[in-house]
């Protein structure tokens, strides 16, 4: 099995209608062009997890492919609310979207131990919230040694974890550095891994023993796209760019401007425009 | 220095609250400015953490997001985010958490959730992120606010996190071993709770406030302190370190290309 | 405060009798050091907490100042089995010691669990072994979204937690690299930390961001003792004193020659004395 | 190649069942023995893994420790040792785990805890470590132990780990996916489960070996299965690789100074 595999082939490959699926990154190493192949082939129903979907994620529920959300935070990142989600939940429009809303922490710690195998995480959170209200998956147990009462919430286990990361090895190893978000735990916590990188290195020999590493053998495609995650920004490969975030909030506000510029840089491109993309970043 | 805004006014007040020995989780906007003038003037060794994972972080500009480059890359480390809400936040480490509110009540109580019902919401928000366990696990809660009736309520429509819910020990009751909301930073006034009912109470006027200006502004009935202090002006250091911090940002966050 | 201290003022000020102690290391960075000043100051009554229990802790049985120890795996690594230890629970010399033991997994998760504040850990662990039989501490609790039995333990929180660690900062930073075992764990979930280094220096500069890391608000004292892991290793400084592992099995295999190894090598020396014990290493 | 040692043969038929494609949870001695000669004869892409947190390595020579610093300077990653244990074993990403016995019997169940009473041991054994779980998480678990009725037992004296329990489905009836024991190793035979009754029968003699010395030194009455194979022996670069590995282990194990 060859691991390396164009964008459109480890997207067809691994990701199904109605699919769980998580695309994380905790703002650094957002996998956009991963989500971008996703739009493009059109995939639906699909129950999208992420603690923080952004742009990718109202992307994908303004074309209409998100049966459910699973989150915590439905912010564009230092500018404001998501105009597309907030469309599907107020306005069902372009159709009506389940939403499962936890704490960042629920959502941290559940990926956490669906890595560990798990079936729930277990914490001290919720106390006095009103989500345990709204969303019956936060349950409770009672600690057998103190009598404190814990919260509960099931584990994550997508059907497929989309990431981006700096470099894979010759083998497939994936390296991820910086800010490393939850992106191992989603991997781990997956039944299948595709790995967007900026670019291939013979391997990982010489490194600090102690960096954070997927082993080849827990991934199942990996495709070579750099500038992958643009807007978001690859820690020693390219910034931010704050202006596209900002562009994005008077994109997303109307329906006809959002469709126009999502068949102009969604569905007419392809992976190779993300390099051009973060040219001079 | 005279001249100042009230915005300024309210991140110099609660920059003022953070001492050298604290640990805060930081946020986006008010509390980060807060945060960053009082390492920049008056709490050099102050450790600051973003929920993103950068712990000891000193950025030069302010970031946008929660996570931007310039955090990692001045920490001292940057831990995954689970270990950041297990070890770090739940672990009882942190000593300051910020919080900002889209509601709040006088009990400090805050939804950052919906307005409206939940299910049939008028208005979607970004959600709570992490403050429904920063507001219980932090020691001690900062809110920073623009004071508007819209935003401090009489009632809020969903709690999204905990503050001194209905008052008095209701915290204790809750089991939560926290003190929660000790500090509210508008850009009006300083207020505190009550010792005993825990409803905020005014304790300090920005500069050229009034006693009605707080409350024309204010959804509930407003309790001022027997003895009211003015709040003293920001000082040409802070304003311009401030002003400075402010000035790199908006310079550092207008690159980037436009196209996307 | 100055974090900086002589190790016999880190150890008389962190670490009293009856305490709840764990001198953490997998292999590698065993903190010998700050053991055998602990041996020096006699301490009494200490609950002992460690994954693996090798030298150090068969010492402290055989000098009596254990009255429990909690542990998963009691063996002189990679020779055999911990002669003092034996000798104190099979034949109450010197004194009787109460155990109470786990498996290296649920050790493990305790001290996560610790570090993360909580009260237990949760696992899938202990399935058809007899350890639940002899240990209450191991109690279980049902998943409430599967059904599933999962073990739980008490998560540990010793009252202070030495280790030995490559480098300090001059604020008092912590870095460990190489094996990290469970001592990050072990350090968040303790009340005190106290920590030997083989050396300062200015910052961490430089560095990889995601290195492992202790802030120095975090730990209690900081004492500078090189070569204070041998016979153990410092990745990076010396390696494992392997004849030295051998030669204890003989040495703490009779109770005169234990004693006399002790009083020459333990209580007559000093924490100078471990610098040249590497040499050459 | 036509000389060689139980024990050699008892590794090298060890390392013949393990592929490219294995991820093992590796112990000292024998496991890791065997697991190195398949790394460097037919195996070369195979991941080891020991429980200090060491993945995917390729130790020069046999650590005489779990944590040696030479499984740590040729990994692909070191993690750990609470994430080793919750990601990676009770992640269910370890296809073989391979475990010893001070006392085992005829349906895998191992002990390594105490000889004699538990709480009044005749031996106090060192326990079982990584054992309870490793026996459980694993795909499949693989034994090595050299023969003795000592050690192979009608009735162990205390279940440090789980093997097949009274046999037959009794692992399922526990609610554990794994296999558990698929294979068990010795310096006389190697041995397979029973499909039904998960009794060990012995496949196959290794040269020189009768089936009077396999009962001779098992404290069981041993069962053999119809057809019985002869092990073939060590070819010349098995048994070379092995040689070469322990000789640079006991050049470089003899390093260190005497006095401590």
């Amino acid at each position: 099995m060859n691991k390396f595999v164009p964008l459109s082939q480890a997207v067809r490959e691994n990701l199904n209608d109605g699919d769980v699926v998580a695309f994380e990154g905790f703002t650094h190493l957002i996998p956009h062009a991963a989500a971008h192949e996703a739009i493009r082939q059109g995939r639906k129903d699909l129950t999208l997890i992420r603690m923080t979907p952004d742009i990718i994620y109202d992307q994908m529920i303004g074309m209409g492919m998100a049966k459910k959300v699973v989150f915590s935070y439905a912010g564009n990142p230092g500018v404001g609310l998501l105009r597309r989600m907030r469309d599907a939940i107020e306005n069902q429009y372009p159709r009506g979207i389940e939403t499962v809303e936890h704490s960042h922490s629920a959502m941290a710690q559940a990926y956490e131990a669906g890595a560990a195998g798990l079936p729930l995480a277990v914490f001290r959170g919720y106390k006095g919230a009103d989500l345990p209200k709204v969303n019956p998956a936060i349950q409770s147990i009672t600690c057998p040694y103190t009598g404190e009462e814990l919260a509960t919430v099931p584990s994550h286990r997508p059907d497929v974890t989309f990431i981006h990361a700096q470099k894979a090895s010759a083998r497939g190893d994936i390296l991820i550095e910086g800010i490393i978000g939850v992106q191992k735990e989603a991997a781990l916590a997956a039944r299948r891994v595709v790995v967007t990188v900026e670019e291939v290195v013979p391997d990982f020999k010489g490194l600090h023993p102690n960096l954070c590493i997927l082993p080849h053998w827990t991934v199942n495609a990996v495709a070579v796209v750099p500038g992958g995650a643009h807007p978001s920004y690859t820690h020693g490969y390219y910034a931010r760019d704050n202006a596209t975030y900002l562009e994005w909030d008077a994109i997303s506000a109307d329906r006809e401007r959002f469709a126009a510029w999502m068949e102009e840089h969604v569905m007419q491109a392809t992976p190779d425009a993300f390099a051009e993309r973060v040219q001079g970043l | 220095m005279t001249d100042f805004t009230p915005t300024e006014m309210m991140t110099i007040a609660a920059a003022r609250q953070l001492t050298n020995k604290d640990v805060c989780f930081v946020g986006i906007g008010a509390p980060s400015a807060a945060c960053n003038v009082a390492r920049l003037t008056h709490a050099p060794d102050i450790t600051l953490i973003y929920e993103s994972g950068t712990i000891g972080t000193a950025p030069e500009v302010l970031p946008l997001s929660i996570g931007d480059g310039e955090l990692c890359e001045t920490a001292l480390t940057t831990v995954a985010v689970p270990e950041m809400f297990r070890y770090w936040l739940q672990g009882g480490r942190i000593s300051i958490g910020f919080l900002g509110a889209a509601q709040l009540d006088r009990f400090g109580n805050i939804n950052t959730t919906v307005i409206g019902d939940y299910h049939h919401p008028k208005v979607r928000l970004p959600g709570g992120g992490g403050a429904p366990e920063i507001a219980t696990s932090c020691g001690e809660i900062y809110i920073t606010l623009k004071q508007a009736t819209r935003s401090m309520v009489e009632k809020i429509d969903f709690y999204t996190s905990f503050g001194h819910g209905d008052g008095g020990d209701h915290r204790q009751r809750l089991g939560i071993t926290t003190k929660g909301p000790t500090l509210l930073i508008t850009d009006l006034a300083i207020w505190r709770p009550d010792p005993d009912s825990k409803e905020f109470v005014v304790h300090s006027l920005h500069r050229g406030v009034t006693r009605d200006m707080v409350q024309e502004t204010c959804g509930w009935r407003v309790r001022f302190a027997d003895s009211l202090d003015e709040t003293p002006a920001p000082t040409t250091l802070e304003l311009e370190t401030l002003r400075d911090l402010q000035a790199r940002t908006a310079a550092a966050h207008s690159g980037g290309r436009r196209a996307a």
